[in-house]
């Protein structure tokens, strides 16, 4: 059972989890990605864009649950992407995993926040306090989380 | 055959979508690249780095070899940076 | 930053995630540990109660988010605890941990629940359909994911 | 010395907590376990199978080898099963 949604919304946690606990379910686990706000000066992010590919974002999602699916006995998994304009402190991501066992919960949770990291088509713009506008690189650090999961 | 861009190099080729005939010979992704970098001063800025862009044929990640054979749509972009 | 919580209340999800989201925090990861209603007949767990040792499980709990918080660069984390009678369904316990990258909140997410599995004074008993009540034996596997971190 | 007892063993010894005056003699939990057992058939049957019994001394965990000398608290246990 998975649920895939991509949104400019943000998610209700509480709602979420309450879709994932199923009687069988002994463990929830999740992972929530929010748009830091750590940097000062000209490069202070003012706000975060996210640009994605309607219609293979969703079946690269589903597809990134599946894998999650096929390697841990879930009861069921959550991925929630949001798109469009985002400020710091929102939410971006929620992924979940629920077991009957914790270690299921938290490894294919992890799974599914690293293997979206290089998996899915989204692309973030950070606006910055200097008004320019910088697309964000990706980083050899998450592709290398996934390419352990390939083990 | 559909051709989408996406983050820079949508803004680089100055559209996010066209509609191209292309020449029966391209047979893989890397020769639509090639091609389109003939078709204007843009496509050719947007390619300069192929290293840096990544596709998809019909939805799915390809690389420089996959065929295009059959394909109804093609998006080109950069490496994902979504989560 | 350490919250720890020993009660009988449930817990709301949604205002723990908001106090860990600090400006400097880029993922919070968590898990949630459920009364399982999985079993059929006269060993259906109609309700599990929860024991502990007041006064040491606050200082044991503050002991493994300290441990946490040592491993790993955490701008916060929290475990929750409830005790008393708690149905099928019912959260037991929450545990969560911030930072500005990921692997660090879910490594110590994952940390945190399998060392309060072996490491803080709580003991379930369920109480059955056939009237009876047992007390949960502890599993080899809990020693062993434990035993894990001390690597 | 204050004793507690938790879980099973609160049900087997019949209370959760005693005041107890121990012999000097007692160094360590092996001891006081020993001496404890002396005390009550009930004792002596909660502690029959000292390999399931976990303790506390001053509210940390201990092993039958800890020193009890100047403790305020003591507690016996099952293993533990929170989570």
């Amino acid at each position: 059972m998975q649920r895939i949604l991509v949104q400019e919304e943000d998610f209700d946690v509480a709602a979420e989890n309450a879709w994932l606990a199923t009687p069988d379910v002994g463990g929830i686990a999740s992972f929530i990605g929010t748009v830091r706000a750590d940097r000062d000066g000209a490069h202070r992010v003012t706000a975060l864009r996210l640009e994605h590919y309607p219609g293979m974002t969703e079946k690269a999602l589903a597809a990134i649950a599946a894998e999650a699916e096929a390697r841990w006995e879930l009861t069921g998994c959550t991925i929630i992407h949001r798109v469009g304009r985002l400020l710091p402190g929102d939410n971006i991501v929620f992924v979940a995993a629920a077991s009957a066992h914790r270690a299921a919960a938290l490894q294919a949770t992890a799974f599914l926040i690293d293997w979206l990291k290089t998996g899915a088509p989204f692309w973030k713009a950070e606006e910055l306090a200097n008004g320019e506008t910088a697309w964000v690189e990706a980083r050899a650090s998450d592709d290398a989380a996934t390419a352990a999961w390939k083990g | 055959m559909k051709i989408l861009y996406f983050a820079w190099l949508r803004e680089k080729v100055g559209a996010a979508e066209e509609e191209r005939d292309l020449p029966e010979a391209l047979r893989t992704v890397a020769d639509l690249v090639d091609w389109l970098k003939l078709q204007s001063p843009r496509h050719e800025a947007a390619f300069e780095n192929a290293r840096l862009v990544r596709c998809a044929v019909d939805q799915e990640f390809g690389t420089p070899d996959t065929s295009i054979a059959g394909a109804r749509e093609i998006a080109f972009f950069p490496p994902v940076t979504g989560g």
